[in-house]
């Protein structure tokens, strides 16, 4: 289990092959990376400036590995969450949850993804033509993360 | 007797606050009665803080809920929904 | 739209950076890796050999991401498969999908491994302790397939 | 008038036989007709194609069924289950 938050870039390559490292029993590798986007809500994103509450971050984001882990069969997880300023194209998230299985991989690393999305204490700001704005929650998020408490595996 | 109260995000800039400290008192003990108090302070703090979903709060670093009690020494934080990954 | 077989390994930041290139509206990128193991069904491996059908290999992948990007609101996907002489650990097969939004892209990336493992022709032979034996096929992979006739998004 | 058949994997290494030609007769128009003139050459055959569940075919590089046609010139692929990924 390993989570950081950092303003610096990551390299997938380099933290993929950290995770697998030493471990030949590994047959699944699924990898989920956010992206910043040069469009949001219907208005063009110069640039986003991510702000987060860093005691509860680490608490929350190892909370959400931990019931992933008791969930699903999985070995490894990864988080990397980029805080301070980003420009679009760049890489804010990678969320990587490697197993013996593809399966458990794959909702594992759904469900980090949707309990990020609504539980951990990061808020984005972004400047468009119009000024900068706070990002809004959105409702799909909620109903995402909502979808884990009815689907039990 | 004092709680430490943190503000982020948009609540941050509304209110012009990042952190402050807060007396317990006799009808200040649970993050309901917390809301109330800081709602009472005048219109700036109502709207930031009127509207039960654009503001969630956390207690020692957990998402915590109106009925959740407070007690001394206690981290609360308040903060809009939030927007990461 | 890019399929590649072959032997040489690939590094997963350099693919992934050409999946993303010039395409500042991608929010969300996800990847499946697929490993080697040391391990399958109780005994040791040594080394595994992929065999293949070239001339159907293209078509069933095209056939595959065709389908995967007429379910879902992508917009790029990428899958490379190794064939050959693979030892444990190292990397078979990337599926990478990226979009706008995480949801449709982690759905069409599990789509998509789940129809490669059930209609892709690659075969696996593995060298175990007590000589070289084909893999069998996994019940688990037909049901995995099987889901998607069913759970129409 | 014939058709190419190629083996494949764990069928390629049971049978000895990568390829062959084999002509199209008045009998011999559909998948389920080829499987069954092949079965009919011995028992090794008999055994490596008796088991519906341990072969597939395809034509032309899509996956046929046993009533799909066939035609001169096609190439019919017969292998065991999928096992890549």
């Amino acid at each position: 289990m390993s989570i950081r938050v950092q303003e610096a870039d990551f390299d997938l390559s380099t933290e993929i092959a950290a995770l697998r490292q030493a471990r030949p029993e590994l047959g699944a590798v699924v990898a989920f990376i956010g992206l910043v986007r040069d469009i949001n809500a219907g208005a063009a994103v110069s640039e986003l400036m991510l702000e987060h509450y860093p005691a509860m971050t680490q608490k929350a984001l190892e909370s959400i590995e931990t019931q992933a882990k008791q969930r699903w069969d999985i070995d490894e997880v990864l988080v990397i969450h980029r805080v301070g300023r980003l420009l679009p194209t760049e890489q804010i998230v990678l969320v990587a949850v490697a197993g013996a299985h593809r399966g458990p991989a794959f909702q594992a690393c759904e469900f980090i993804m949707d309990y990020l999305k609504t539980q951990a204490p990061f808020w984005k700001k972004e400047q468009t033509p119009d000024g900068a704005r706070w990002v809004d929650a959105r409702s799909s998020d909620d109903a995402a993360a909502q979808r884990w408490t009815q689907d039990l595996p | 007797m004092a709680l430490t109260v943190l503000y982020f995000a948009r609540l941050r800039e509304r209110l012009g606050l990042a952190q402050e400290g807060i007396a317990l008192q006799p009808n200040l003990t649970s993050v309901g009665d917390l809301l109330n108090y800081l709602r009472a302070r005048g219109p700036q703090w109502q709207a930031a803080l009127g509207d039960e979903k654009v503001v969630r709060v956390a207690v020692n670093q957990d998402l915590a809920q109106n009925d959740t009690h407070l007690k001394d020494g206690d981290e609360v934080a308040l903060f809009p929904p939030v927007t990461g990954g």
